[in-house]
């Protein structure tokens, strides 16, 4: 396989910590891959090993089949889009763009058409001779792209590059960087907390926690079939529903005895034995009166809260003894004390290991 | 949390069916604010301001020893611009001051740079640096007088080690009395300027460093074109409080070489001083620092209105 | 010299605690070096023997030091008892403002005039013919001092003039002998006008200092002033200035310098040294050039004290200003200042050899000349002291610009 | 960077090149500044406990070598001369203590009131009294004297603690009012805001929310504070009264008069002596100083 970012058993510590634990991870050429997780997970200090910006305690990175483990960043082929955009506050846009490049001597030529293809690409032109500080959020993010961009190079590297703008221009922007990786084609690797633009954007997404890949799929996969249930409450919002319980054979007997027969669900392995189970069902995988009728599971609730979204509404219950929240169409009207029918299918839910956490 | 009252500004928005008066905005609005910033306000009118006044005032007069003489108009400020001891004073002070605003900055910048570069121990370096600033200008004066002596000091121990035309007698000798004051004073005043240096350093996101590296920006030219320019506020700060010291250069220049040889290292305040309380002219004193005052003015005014002008918006 | 100090710390103390009526008055003066401290003691002793109580305030440093301090206190209405304080314009501006107490009565009563050795030392202290401060002892610069040990080393007799003396440099090069030895900043400035008494003549010096004369700057008399300061200033190595005027006697006794040109006090430091005239040094009056000389004197002022103030303390001020002309406190303290004493009725035989000869002069009806400090204004003095300083430390400074300048500050002296 | 050799492929932390020129010039350079730095403390220290003949024999830098003796720093201490008191500089340490204490006290309290008020309660002309306080930072002090007496003098208080610690206050004004103003601005507005909301009025913001959030700042002030006044000569001896010249008198008479032969061994133990608290200040605490500046001075 074309692996553009190769990342092969790196570690980092510092000092007695381990941000990084043999991290493995081959990103393919032109793929755009998402780096999830909460804080602290080692995201970002994943991608400024990748950047050369700070040193592994072990392991090796390849960037186009070339080992940069020791090479400094700009040799490393890697254009790079900081948080807070970073751009150099007493130069224009133009020479925020071009400065780089003539520091390293490029021609002039050279230079001068790299910042106009970049300008034009990214709609920069009437900006060009202004300075940062008059510029909105969003043109001053763009300049930052602009930079990596002018650098002419495989990989792409994005620092929670989002996440100081607000939700519109957020959500504007993450289409212009999908438009761009389209246009483009090139490797990109971006970090965020925000599960959203790793859904959209992502070809794969990479889960992590502690230092470490919790899972490394498409967006589709990490959604529905999480691997453990980490993974599963940390994508999708509102967050799946979880009933504890134990799992014996093909049956699910919550904590208060309920029985949810999970026949149809698809075992990663054989079952073996009674063990202690979670099982998570999405809210928008309950189903309401006839058609819960029709569900391997459905019983009656009362609705608690009522919280109406516009394109749906969300509600809750309690199955079982557990909150469980469900998403209904916004046509359905329902009101607190009411009760209804609810059911799912269990095919479509997780099971996991409640020992390990692990999908069963 | 529910003493209302107790502040004018809380107090307010209940008397908001009538629109507040001049008199009332002068005086009731945020009263307890007001009278909390008196202290200041007063010290400015009465001490900066009041005293100020005094001083240009008696600067056009025959004043000797106390503050009583008569108007005699530009007299004093005749006879101070053909002093030759004046003329000497300020341009020594300009020459002194230019080396040693240079100087320390310049010094203070490097050192806060060095600082930078996640040394071992830098807390015990920057405390190295920085105690000089705890002594007073007497004690620098004399510890320096002392190291810089031809005949105690620095020469006379080379020479004695068998260099015997070693010659540093910068403190005796008139050409270069200058910068041996050039000498203490930076001594004295580096680490002070290399501690808001370094909080300058300190303040820069450091996203700004990551992408200077992968730009390839050269580490040395990143403080120079990146750094430096983005510093601009500290700048500022540090050059108004080394300046005012700078002008003020009194203590240090007594203590190492009394204004000599000669009038060689005389200074404007040594000037105002000296015809204050030794030569017993207040009028001639006052004309003096009145044009010391001017000349700050001059510089700063502008810096003010770019400083604190517009931006009056918080 | 410690132990004096020590007594009189020790005297106080004891008549502080015994004596609960007498009245503490605090003394203010600038007197720190060895034998001026040693003096000033002598006067705290005499008055603690009154049964009052000497507070001491020294302030080194009389114009930077203390004067600003001595000024301020009274004008802010915390005064002193007693203070010393630069005669002239300085006190003037104080008197003007009632802030001095007036002496007449008291020296009327004492009949001070009586035995003044020169009424003309109150002069500086008299202000619209009211006596404001009280002369302690006279003091002069006019004394060339000689090291006997640094002719020694070149062979040569110990000068007996100027002249001599100026003769002598060259072999004091070359013996590796500093020929002046001279004492950073002010130390410098009483040499000018010590040159213009003595060199140029009585006569000259008081057209210049008392008539103002700006001509007599121009005339040739006054050129041989000015080429004699020359010929000192190139003698002088810039590099071997030492910080002190006591490091300049002590020069002078190690043989390490030949010769100096300072006040009379310096006399304070070679006690101390335990030195004696015609021995380790000596001393040439008027530069051995003329037997008149320039004096003035040390002064006391008494504040006018805050209303309220308890009689106690209102008699201890008069009773300090008899003592500090009595015989005894003038004896004690001026063999210790090395100064001469105000009154040439006291039995100075313990006097050395120096100061003997300073007491012959001032016998003399025109013995002694007015100083310069109460001719000139201290302004004028400040100038000249400035120009002094810069022709001395610039070598390239020509005497004709010299006498130019010079002749311009006097024009414009008041 | 691409040598794929059998041997030395890349992997793991980037070698450290056994010694790094660079790093070697960095320390060289910064040594060096410090031995200049430290060079006249040495020479200080040294010198104090030399006997005098060592001294006079030449080399300042060289350690003692006959005797250490710590006679010098007795005597500075206990019986050198200020005129006919011969009781050292100790009567002066506590003399400057009672003035250091509540001048510097009030001083940083009435500057960071002020500084408060220019920022959270902005009044007409705020910002003119704010550039009046920055242009008089560059007056002499020495210029202020005859009228500042005359204002303590008017006030009755001439001569007593009270008026040194308004000089104090006066003179400590520009600097302090700059760092406290700098530094409440660039705290969230926020905050105040929401104290007003809940009702607090100006003195229970200023306390309750601003001074506890303002540690930093404070330290900077109280060092900058305790420094200054601690080494002033005029204003403590001109203002304080007679009971209270400070201990820098005591230097000022010890080092500037000649007892005799100079006693440099007396003179540097005294110097050091005076500047003692002043150094402990810096050596102990400068670390806050640090933290407090780059918290405060940073912003214009």
């Amino acid at each position: 396989m074309q692996s553009s970012v190769s990342i092969r058993d790196v570690s980092l510590n510092f000092g007695n910590v381990q941000v990084l634990r043999n991290l493995n991870l081959e990103v393919g050429q032109g793929e755009f891959i998402v780096l999830l997780g909460p804080s602290g997970c080692g995201k970002s200090t994943l991608l400024n090993c990748i950047a050369g910006l700070l040193d592994v305690s072990g392991g090796q990175i390849f960037i186009g089949g070339k080992n940069v483990t020791w090479a400094e960043p700009k040799d490393r082929g890697i254009g790079m889009v900081f948080q807070s955009y970073a751009l150099y506050p007493q130069m224009t846009v133009e020479k925020n763009l071009s400065f780089g490049l003539r520091v390293a001597g490029m021609a002039k030529e050279e230079v001068n058409a790299r910042v106009k293809r970049a300008a034009e690409i990214l709609q920069l032109e009437p900006f060009l001779q202004r300075k940062p500080a008059n510029l909105s959020g969003g043109q001053r993010q763009r300049v930052a792209i602009g930079r990596a961009l002018v650098r002419d190079v495989d990989v792409f590297l994005f620092d929670e590059p989002l996440s100081n703008l607000d939700a519109k221009l957020r959500s504007d922007l993450r289409v212009e960087i999908k438009r761009l990786h389209q246009r483009l084609k090139n490797t990109m690797i971006y970090v965020t907390h925000d599960q959203i633009e790793a859904l959209t954007l992502a070809d794969r997404i990479a889960i992590m926690k502690n230092g470490e890949i919790q899972q490394l799929s498409d967006p589709h996969t990490i959604y529905n079939n999480p691997v453990n249930l980490y993974v599963a409450g940390f994508i999708g919002s509102p967050s799946m529903n979880f009933l504890q319980g134990t799992l014996s054979g093909t049956s699910f007997t919550a904590e208060d005895g309920t029985v949810i027969p999970v026949g149809n669900y698809k075992f990663t392995a054989p079952s073996s034995g009674q063990i202690k189970a979670v099982l998570g069902v999405r809210p928008e995988h309950i189903v309401l009166g006839e058609d819960a009728q029709r569900m391997p599971f459905s019983t009656e609730v009362e609705i608690e809260i009522v919280e109406p979204m516009g394109s749906d509404t969300l509600a809750w219950t309690k199955i079982a003894g557990h909150s469980v929240t469900f998403r209904a169409d916004s046509d359905v009207v329902l009101t607190v004390g009411q009760k209804l029918f609810v059911g799912f299918d269990p095919a479509r839910g997780s099971l996991f290991n409640a020992e390990t956490t692990n999908r069963v | 949390m529910t003493d209302i009252g107790r502040s004018g500004a809380v107090s307010r928005p209940v008397e908001a069916d009538k629109p507040p008066g001049l008199l009332y905005n002068i005086f009731v609005r945020n009263i307890t604010a007001k009278i909390a910033a008196s202290p200041m306000v007063a010290i400015v009118l009465i001490v900066f301001i009041g005293c100020t006044l005094w001083s240009v005032w008696f600067s056009f007069t025959d004043s000797r020893s106390l503050p009583n003489g008569d108007f005699v108009g530009w007299a004093q400020y005749e006879r101070l611009f053909s002093a030759r001891r004046w003329k000497i004073s300020a341009t020594n002070l300009l020459t002194y001051g230019i080396f040693s605003l240079v100087f320390t900055m310049v010094v203070g910048f490097l050192l806060a740079v060095l600082m930078d570069q996640k040394l071992r121990f830098e807390d015990g370096f920057r405390t190295i640096f920085l105690y000089p600033f705890a002594l007073s200008g007497i004690v620098t004066g004399l510890v320096w007088q002392w190291i810089m002596n031809p005949t105690l000091g620095l020469q006379s121990t080379i020479r004695g080690l068998g260099w015997t035309s070693f010659t540093f007698d910068w403190i005796t000798n008139t050409d270069m009395v200058l910068y041996a004051l050039l000498i203490a004073g930076t001594w004295h005043g580096t680490g002070f300027v290399m501690v808001l240096m370094l909080a300058g350093l300190r303040s820069i996101d450091g996203e700004i460093w990551k992408a200077a590296r992968v730009d390839g920006i050269p580490t040395w030219r990143t403080y120079l074109q990146i750094v430096l320019p983005m510093m601009r506020g500290v700048i500022v700060t540090t050059l108004v409080i080394v300046g005012s010291g700078i002008v003020r250069t009194y203590d240090l220049v007594v203590a190492l070489t009394n204004g000599g040889p000669g009038l060689s290292s005389e200074v404007p305040a040594k000037y105002v001083i000296n015809y204050m309380f030794t030569a017993g002219n207040l009028g001639q004193a006052l004309a003096a620092s009145t044009v010391m005052l001017l000349a700050v003015f001059v510089i700063l005014i502008p810096w003010m209105i770019i400083e604190f002008g517009p931006k009056k918006a918080h | 010299m410690k132990k004096f100090t020590v007594v009189a710390a020790m005297a106080a103390a004891m008549m502080s605690s015994t004596a609960a009526m007498a009245a503490e008055l605090e003394v203010t003066h600038w007197w720190t070096s060895g034998g001026e401290s040693a003096a000033v003691a002598e006067f705290a002793r005499l008055f603690n023997e009154t049964g009052n109580t000497w507070v001491d305030s020294a302030l080194a440093g009389s114009g930077t030091g203390a004067n600003p301090v001595i000024i301020s206190r009274i004008l802010g209405g915390d005064p002193m008892g007693a203070t010393q304080m630069n005669t002239g314009r300085d006190a003037e501006g104080l008197i003007q403002a009632g802030l001095i107490r007036d002496l007449t009565p008291l020296a009327e009563e004492e009949g001070w005039k009586d035995f003044y050795a020169d009424p003309g030392l109150f002069d500086a202290c008299t202000y619209d013919g009211k006596i404001y401060c009280v002369p302690v002892n006279i003091h002069s610069w006019h004394w060339l001092w000689l090291s006997t040990g640094a002719y020694e080393k070149i062979g040569q007799p110990v000068p007996k003039d100027w002249n001599e003396y100026v003769a002598s440099w060259p072999a004091l090069r070359e013996a590796g002998v500093v020929p002046f030895g001279l004492a950073a900043g002010w130390a410098l400035n009483g040499i000018p006008g010590v040159l213009l008494a003595d060199v140029g003549g009585p006569d000259l010096y008081m057209k210049i200092n008392k008539d103002h004369d700006a001509e007599a700057v121009r005339s040739p008399e006054f050129r041989k002033v000015a080429e004699a300061w020359a010929a000192l200033r190139d003698v002088v190595d810039p590099a071997e200035v030492v910080p002190q005027f006591g490091d300049v006697a002590n020069q002078l006794l190690a043989g390490e310098a030949a010769g100096n040109i300072h006040g009379d006090w310096i006399q304070g430091e070679f006690a101390v040294a335990g030195a004696t005239p015609g021995v380790e040094y000596d001393c040439l009056p008027g530069l051995g050039l003329t037997d008149r000389i320039e004096g003035g004197g040390d002064a006391f002022y008494f504040p006018v004290l805050p209303e309220g103030t308890a009689q106690d303390v209102l008699d201890a001020q008069t009773t300090l200003a008899k003592l500090l002309v009595s015989k005894e406190a003038q004896v004690a303290f001026n063999l210790k200042k090395g100064s001469m004493p105000i009154r040439t009725d006291i039995d100075l035989s313990t006097a050395n050899d120096c100061m003997k000869k300073a007491i012959t002069i001032l016998e003399s009806p025109e013995g002694l000349l007015p100083s310069g400090e109460t001719l000139n204004s201290s302004d004028t003095q400040q100038q000249l002291d400035d120009l002094n300083q810069e022709f001395f430390a610039d070598k390239s400074y020509s005497v004709d610009d010299y006498i130019e300048e010079y002749a311009a500050i006097i024009e414009s002296a008041d | 960077m691409a040598n794929v050799s059998a041997v030395g492929e890349p992997s793991g932390p980037r070698p450290s090149k056994g010694f790094n020129p660079k790093r070697i010039i960095i320390y060289g350079i910064i040594i060096v500044a410090a031995m200049y730095y430290l060079l006249p403390l040495y020479v200080m220290i040294t010198t104090s406990l030399k006997g005098l003949p060592e001294i006079r024999l030449g080399n300042i830098f060289a350690p003692p070598l006959e005797i250490i003796t710590i006679e010098p720093w007795v005597k500075a201490w206990t019986s050198a001369c200020t005129g006919l008191t011969c009781n050292g500089l100790a009567p002066g340490f506590w003399n400057s203590v009672k003035i250091t204490v509540p001048s510097t006290i009030i001083s940083v309290l009435v500057a960071a009131v002020s500084g408060y008020a220019l920022v959270n309660w902005r009044f007409k002309g705020s910002e003119f009294f704010f550039t009046c306080l920055l242009l008089g930072s560059f007056i002499p002090y020495q210029v202020m004297l005859y009228p500042m007496v005359m204002i303590t003098a008017q006030l009755k208080i001439f001569g007593t603690l009270w008026a040194v610690i308004l000089v104090h206050t006066v003179f400590g004004m520009p600097i302090l009012v700059l760092l406290f103003r700098n530094y409440f601005a660039s705290l969230p507005q926020e905050l105040f805001k929401a104290a007003r909301v809940d009702g607090a009025g100006f003195w229970r913001i200023f306390f309750q929310i601003m001074v506890p959030m303002s540690l930093p700042i404070f330290a900077v002030a109280i060092i900058l504070q305790v420094t200054g006044i601690w080494n002033d000569f005029l204003f403590g001896v001109v203002f304080a009264g007679t009971q209270n010249y400070p201990m820098t008198v005591q230097l000022n008479n010890i080092v500037n008069s000649t007892q005799g032969v100079r006693e440099y061994n007396v003179n540097m133990a005294a110097t050091i002596l005076t500047a003692a608290v002043p150094l402990i200040v810096y050596f102990v605490s400068g670390k806050w100083f640090v933290r407090g500046i780059a918290a405060g001075a940073v912003k214009g």
